[in-house]
């Protein structure tokens, strides 16, 4: 069990160095501004085009835009491409390209590197006027070497002006042509991806960039002494290439919504920027409301009034929506809540990774509000679960959460390109009259659901409330409404959970340790678990899609492995540190509400650094808690 | 200003005529003498005027003694969260131009916890009805002060009176963006109570009408002695304002005449301290309309909305 | 196991048919308005000044001022009093004055009485003008003797035309002379009690109570063949006696606290009631904030500024407040949360009892967010806690909730009158220069607890902030800051519970049953533990104060008996209903957490009847336990 | 008009004489040309100049960039929530009356989620200096609509145009009751700048401050176009007004006479579309303030309380 890293290295070919790998990570990290990141994505979308698998995330300065050469200042962008489907960010990058010499360090920072990572990086600040930044250069280039890294220094900018006058404007199509040598891309592919990306700019920009590309894929075969090929088979299929966000804007317009009631906020806006670009010719509008109680309430409205709505939020904005979460559940509105989670708690760290909403979400409302909540694993996921997710919502007048994160959120993946159905979008607004003697809440006493009366519906009228209702939608605190209304409303979560099959086992049935997780980290965890079975541990995963209910047959599963694990980007106490005692460790989220679920001893293993988890992290507890084992 | 495609939807014509009857449901339930029961009454009388569909009609509220309103109204109702009745009502609003939507608030509901909502929802102009029961003290929670209670006002949270001087609605609506009508009115007037409703509805936009409410549980000398003051009460009179019918004018003999599309002159009779004025401040019938641009793009088939989703998709493909 | 029953009778010792009991349960019902409460709460005072225990309720209509004779105008009360200490409201009544045939009704609906239930009632309705009226009057008394009341028709009004115009204004304490003479009430201490009630009225009001009183006496002295003693002993102690948001309200300010921001909400509002009253000499002040975000916002701000606010609230406006909860702790901003639950979810039953915010209060807010959260179980402990609560919040430096409801907010109970200490209240603001080198956020590494600046105090300036901080203050968003800072926030509440003892088992330490409650309903609990005690069952009970940390060695003593199952005023699913399985069934509150904390597998006893639990239906499920664990 | 207390906390009176760079902490983190470097200047400034104890000063601010403000002042700081700057001040002020308390707020955080505050705020007229950073975009979460966003302006949620007529900030605030002092400034000319924020300190009260801010990063053509344009500027002149020096008078040609205790005209003013009028708009220093009603109990002894609350207890008991 030696071999942890991604790089599967055979010996060179030829004298180019040429080797055949499975997987690698690229990273491209410049001052913001200097295109590193468009250049990143035309890389993704020509080696998904060469149908290799694909994953991007993008590198994102914390300040608007702070001053140049900082660590602050980082943009950038890492790919990772692969001969199979890559379905997250990996571990270390094996490339990095890097346009200044301060900005690797907000990725070393972020432990984003690991000694062997080739760093190309521009040699023009080596000359510079500025000696201290000749001499910020110089230390960071021998710092570099200290740490392992492979530095090669490349005369970017100087390229460049052979062939325009401001390297600055075309040194990252420059890059592409560099990366295109190494990693054998297609020329005309990158010839096509450059006319695609400027097919809004004239067509001498084009050209100089087509002209650029070329230089760098020349100097690179000229002056690279290695090369590496990602074997691929392009696809059949037609593929799209998004983020999680933009795949849960497209759900929702293929689910018929109308209506995204949201406020701005950090990771989760920009699903509904892209729904703003896209809504209005798809029969939908964006409702940016004054503040997210505004914003629920809006959406609430909407859906009371027939039309299902969406509303989008991250952590802080999930607070102040909690009091309408619990009038939508009692009040038994549908209602589509995408929640995607930050950092937290508070303000915490907005741009961050974390899965820290899972708690807040089933139990934030005061009172006995039960839901559905549902989380995505992949970004195709993202767009399906949208479509699933209004049709429950509307089924069994309930709100629905799709639980997310920045993982998704900025994560790149190409997938085949969905079929849109007719049948996905929500019916027009019944306006026929209601069916006399029916009541607003004419419970199914087994599965406690109901059809509700939408305005416009002749003989339907009733006022909906918040307070305890009979079938008749009356007032009334007498204690067996009471207790009857909550049963119906917890058991129309019963009925969903009838619904739902046993989820997958991914690996062996039974064996030593079992990896639970949920949301965005499946790609991670079953690549861990995948290297370490490759290696001969007894360790398989298990993904849960739905976190209420739970899908079935879990305590089954767990009772086949000897441990039983969850993997959560959220906080647990170390079970080791000082005062910390099996009486009041505190767990991380999902394994808390599974262990009261099953009584199954399920430890987890989490943190909250805020970054996507590595496989290599994950691999290297499997083995550990796996010798454990053992002894 | 946005075309509007309402072909989804037709507004059905009332096969039947709806008598006032048809508009009441239960006993309400507030206190005997509470101002409540008029408004009741007036919108009831309203509705049949009117011949709204009732399954046409929603009536939006938050929480309070008032915003029970939407129960006692056999129509569509959404009794909703303390001072969220404006987000609400503009949902429902945003994608059924066909529905008559009215909301019932209070003055804790409304320029308490709700005041954010309130200015937005005057910013937005939406073709909504706003009633305002004011009468200047928590009722349904017994007795603490409000943000429109007189200083000095003794209450559960206040028992040596209130400290601060008391939030203007009319004052507070005028000095808002694209304010698009403001009328005052009292509950113990029901002819006026009617006239100022009646108006409200008719006008295209958000329609607030401040209503001073009686609350004699709680507020009992102060109802006494508005409903008697009638010296400090003056009538705004105007051809384009709300006309009062004669029992009103000889009910109250002070009159002046205002013109509704006069701002300034408006807001110098709300800050009058020393009178009452009843009847239409202001009037903008051109302030842009909010819930017009919600319906603009009503109506598309799933065909269509799926070419357009097809079309944008093209743009993400690799 | 047969006797169910509240009172245990003794053969009548003389012809009165006096009777000595143990505990009693009056009633007193009638429009409101009528005086009722006045007339129990006398009864009451008396009683607990006489040595009896005590415990009163009153019964409140829903609406603000419902029309006469309707179930909705029922006001009243209700009062226990006993040999020994009263814990609670009891069983249903035994007797029951009642001013008209409809109020009854209102309490039948709650199931309040029982086939025995004395009921002495206003016969004036018999010769009512109205003769639907008399016709309703006759169907009730019919109808109660069905039922198996024993009715005693009494004329009232008529007897106190007597002495007064009037019969509405006097009749209460007409029934008071009444009950005096039924419970062998001391005609002393009743007539100072009315002297008290009316101190700021007229001696000629005075008198004429008093009149009314012995009026009362002499009629039943008179009419009636019953009498009840109930022994007691004087205390030597001085009492108060108030209800449990006043004793909140006193808490606060014995505290030390000097600012309340609130917004008011049923039924936390009287505790700011009772503060608006009495604050401003105590050197302190309410303010009542334009919602309940704004009001926690100013708390935290006071709090910031060196004074440690309280705020009050519930479930509605715990939910607006979750955000500034998920600050104050991320912050480290001591601040005291009352939360006096209703029933929900959403607006639910503002009036009614439930207790259903544990789950909000500990996962409310996104993010990891914990937090030290108490439960007074008795009146005096709402005095208690909230002094204690107030240290803690200034020592680990975090938001301290206390979680009430209904019952204890409204229910009445004499205890010995507090010796307030200089060493409860908050020590002046400390205003001296700051410590050189010592950091905003310096926290120790083993119990992760820090000092904070003040304002005022030099050296000490820094910015308070909800993004991720270092130990400077400063924000950072790198991967170890992330973890650190989270960690000690979560470290406070390990060191926080290495301070508690286990709790005290109620009954032997071993058994067959052992129930677990925690907040308002430790009296009922422990009276049907009692009461199953004497009858033989093994059974014990647990009652938690700390729900967050949790007090150790609960897995200790749960091992010792064969079932543990908590008995909760909340939801939960009944396992024998449709569709219900072990892996969807919704457990009570605490019984959820206490399962993953435990893996122990603890049952619930639950409803949301939104009434106090009744000791006899508790002491019902411990035999129907007790048996099945038996079989 | 609430007798002040103030023994148990002396105001101590600095000992050393406090520079400017006193004031300073950390380099900010705002885009370069953002309008947000001027007024921490300006702050600064301030500070030096007033020689407020940097311990005694507290920055109360919510979430946008220029709610990063805080930490960038040398002072006590208080970087809170989106939109609850107010409330959170207010509780500094309320039984702090010894520290100088300022509230730095963006046109989101101030005008769309905060709104009600806001309001409230205006009305409790607390001694607090608030300065308004309106940039009219939501700059923190790139590019969204503002409430004072102008109509049409393409952000990415309205990236055909924004569809409402704006919040106009003066105007709301001249609305609410008790309001005591509004004045307008921009972030470009740092003498009036300076000379506004000095004045707003210098008020007793609520003295809000909307300064005109340039964010050239997603506002860049409406930054240029407002510094370039100086013809549709004018200066408020008045004796009891905020006094421009020279340059700015020069910079500005247009100047309007206008007295401060008028409302009605600051009101008209506030509200013509041609024109930008810096200065100050209005001011009543006999508002009723709040936080002397705070501060009127304070510094009472254990003992003293323990007596009130003794004699309290009294009514309780049995
Ligand atoms: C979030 C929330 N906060 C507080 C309450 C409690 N509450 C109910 S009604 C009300 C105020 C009622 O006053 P107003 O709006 O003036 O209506 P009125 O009863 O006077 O008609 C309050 C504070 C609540 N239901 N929800
Ligand atoms: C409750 C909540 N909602 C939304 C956000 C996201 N958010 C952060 S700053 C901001 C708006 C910033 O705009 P503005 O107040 O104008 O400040 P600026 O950045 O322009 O200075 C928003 C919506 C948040 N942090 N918290
Ligand atoms: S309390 Fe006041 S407002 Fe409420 S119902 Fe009674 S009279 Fe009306
Ligand atoms: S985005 Fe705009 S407001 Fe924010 S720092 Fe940059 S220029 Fe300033
Ligand atoms: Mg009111
Ligand atoms: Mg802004």
């Amino acid at each position: 069990m030696e071999n942890l890293t991604d790089t599967l290295v055979k010996p060179a070919p030829n004298k180019t160095g040429k080797q055949v790998i499975s997987r690698h990570i690229v990273e491209i990290v410049a001052d913001s501004g200097e295109g590193a990141q468009k250049a990143g994505t035309s890389f993704a979308s020509m080696s998904a085009k060469m149908g290799n698998g694909v994953w991007t995330v993008e590198i994102i300065p914390s300040d608007i835009e702070p001053p140049p050469r900082t660590i602050q200042s980082t943009s950038g962008i890492r790919i990772r491409i692969g001969s199979k489907e890559i379905t997250n960010a990996g571990d270390e990058a094996d490339l990095v390209v890097a346009f200044n010499e301060v900005c690797p360090y907000s990725r070393i920072e972020q432990h984003a590197f690991k000694p062997g990572t080739k760093i190309l990086i521009e040699s023009a600040w080596a000359q510079h006027d500025d000696p201290t930044v000749k001499e910020s250069y110089e230390k960071a280039i021998a710092d570099f070497k200290n740490r392992g890294y492979v530095v090669y220094e490349i005369p970017m900018a100087e390229e460049c002006l052979k062939l325009v006058p401001d390297p600055k404007r075309g040194k990252n199509m420059w890059v592409l042509g560099m990366l295109c040598y190494i990693y054998m891309r297609d020329l005309n592919i990158a010839e096509d991806q450059i006319r695609h990306t400027f097919r809004k700019k004239s067509q001498a920009v084009v050209d100089s960039n087509i002209n650029l590309l070329h230089a760098g894929h020349a100097w690179a075969a000229e002056n690279l002494d290695f090369q590496f090929e990602i074997p691929s088979i392009p696809s059949e299929k037609e593929l799209v290439v998004m983020n999680g966000n933009e795949a849960f804007a497209f759900g929702a317009m293929a689910a018929g919504v109308e209506v995204c009631s949201m406020y701005p906020i950090t990771p989760a806006t920009s699903v509904s920027h892209m729904l703003a670009e896209a809504f209005e010719k798809a029969g939908g509008l964006v409702h940016q409301a004054e503040d997210e109680i505004a914003a629920i309430g809006f959406a609430i409205g909407s859906s009371y009034s027939g039309k299902t709505a969406l509303t989008v939020t991250s952590g802080p904005g999930l607070a102040l929506k909690t009091e309408f979460i619990g009038l939508s559940v009692m009040a038994e509105v549908p209602l589509l809540i995408i929640d995607v989670q930050r950092g937290g708690p508070s303000t915490g760290m907005p741009t961050k990774i974390e899965q820290g909403d899972l708690l807040a979400v089933l139990y934030g409302a005061a009172g006995d509000a039960p839901k559905i909540v549902i989380a995505p694993s992949t970004i195709e996921e993202c767009f399906q679960f949208t479509i699933v997710a209004r049709q429950i919502a509307d089924a069994f007048r309930t709100p629905v959460f799709l639980l997310s994160d920045s993982n998704l959120a900025t994560g790149v993946q190409p997938f085949v390109k969905p079929k849109l159905k007719a049948e996905w979008m929500a019916p027009p607004i019944d306006q026929s009259p209601w069916k006399e003697g029916v009541t607003p809440f004419a419970w199914d006493e087994e599965t406690g659901l109901s059809k509700r009366p939408i305005p416009g519906q002749k003989g339907g009228e009733f006022t909906l409330t918040g307070l305890t209702h009979n079938t008749k939608g009356q007032v009334s605190y007498l204690p067996e409404v009471n207790q009857k209304s909550t049963e119906m409303r917890s058991r129309k979560i019963a009925a969903f959970s009838r619904t739902l099959k046993p989820p997958k086992v991914y690996g062996d049935e039974e064996g030593d340790l079992l990896l639970v997780g949920w949301g965005s980290t499946r790609g991670a965890i079953e690549e861990a678990v995948e290297r370490a079975r490759e290696l001969g541990g007894k360790v398989s995963s298990v993904h849960l899609r739905f976190l209420s209910p739970f899908e079935p047959g879990l305590k089954d599963i767990f009772k086949r492995f000897k441990k039983v694990m969850t993997v959560e980007i959220n906080y647990s106490d170390d079970p080791n540190a000082p005062l910390i005692t099996e009486e009041n460790r505190r767990y991380s989220q999902l394994a808390w509400i599974l262990r009261a679920r099953t009584l199954v001893d399920i430890d987890c293993f989490s943190n909250v650094h805020g970054q996507p988890l590595k496989p290599r992290n994950i691999l290297e507890r499997i083995k550990q808690e796996l010798s454990e084992l053992v002894n | 200003m946005f075309g509007l495609n309402n072909d989804y939807c037709a507004i059905d014509l009332p096969e039947t005529y709806h008598p006032q009857s048809d508009y009441t449901k239960g006993i309400a339930r507030w206190c005997p003498g509470c101002g409540d029961h008029s408004v009741l009454h007036a919108v009831q009388r309203l509705c049949a005027e009117k011949q709204l569909p009732p399954e046409k009609t929603v009536f939006v509220s938050g929480i309070g003694c008032s915003s029970r309103f939407p129960h006692y109204m056999d129509t569509y109702g959404f009794h909703g969260l303390h001072g969220r009745a404006f987000p609400v009502a503009e949902g429902v609003k945003f994608r059924r131009p066909d529905l008559h939507v009215f909301v019932v608030t209070g003055d804790g509901d409304c320029c308490s916890i709700g005041a954010g909502h309130w200015l937005h929802a005057i910013r937005y102009n939406m073709n909504l009805t706003v009633l305002l029961f004011d009468n200047q003290i928590y009722g349904m929670t017994k007795k603490q002060t409000s943000p429109t209670s007189p200083m000095g006002t003794i209450s559960n949270t206040h028992p040596e009176g209130s400290v601060l001087p008391p939030v203007n609605p009319i004052q507070t609506t005028l000095g808002v963006s694209n304010v698009s009508f403001v009328a005052q009115t009292v509950d113990w007037v029901p002819s006026h109570l009617y006239a100022t409703i009646k108006a409200a509805y008719e006008h295209q936009g958000f329609s607030f009408v401040k209503i001073s409410m009686r609350c004699p549980k709680f507020m009992a000398d102060f109802a006494k002695q508005k409903v008697s003051e009638r010296d400090t009460v003056q009538l705004l009179m105007h051809e384009n304002g709300i006309q009062p019918d004669e029992s009103t004018e000889r009910m109250f003999t002070h009159h002046v005449q205002h013109d509704p599309t006069d701002i300034n002159a408006a807001r110098t009779l709300a800050e009058d301290p020393s009178m009452t004025y009843l009847g239409l401040f202001y009037q903008n019938k051109q302030a842009l309309r909010y819930d017009l641009y919600g319906a603009h793009n009503l109506g598309y088939t799933p065909e269509q909305k799926m070419a357009a989703i097809e079309r944008k998709l093209e743009a993400f493909a690799v």
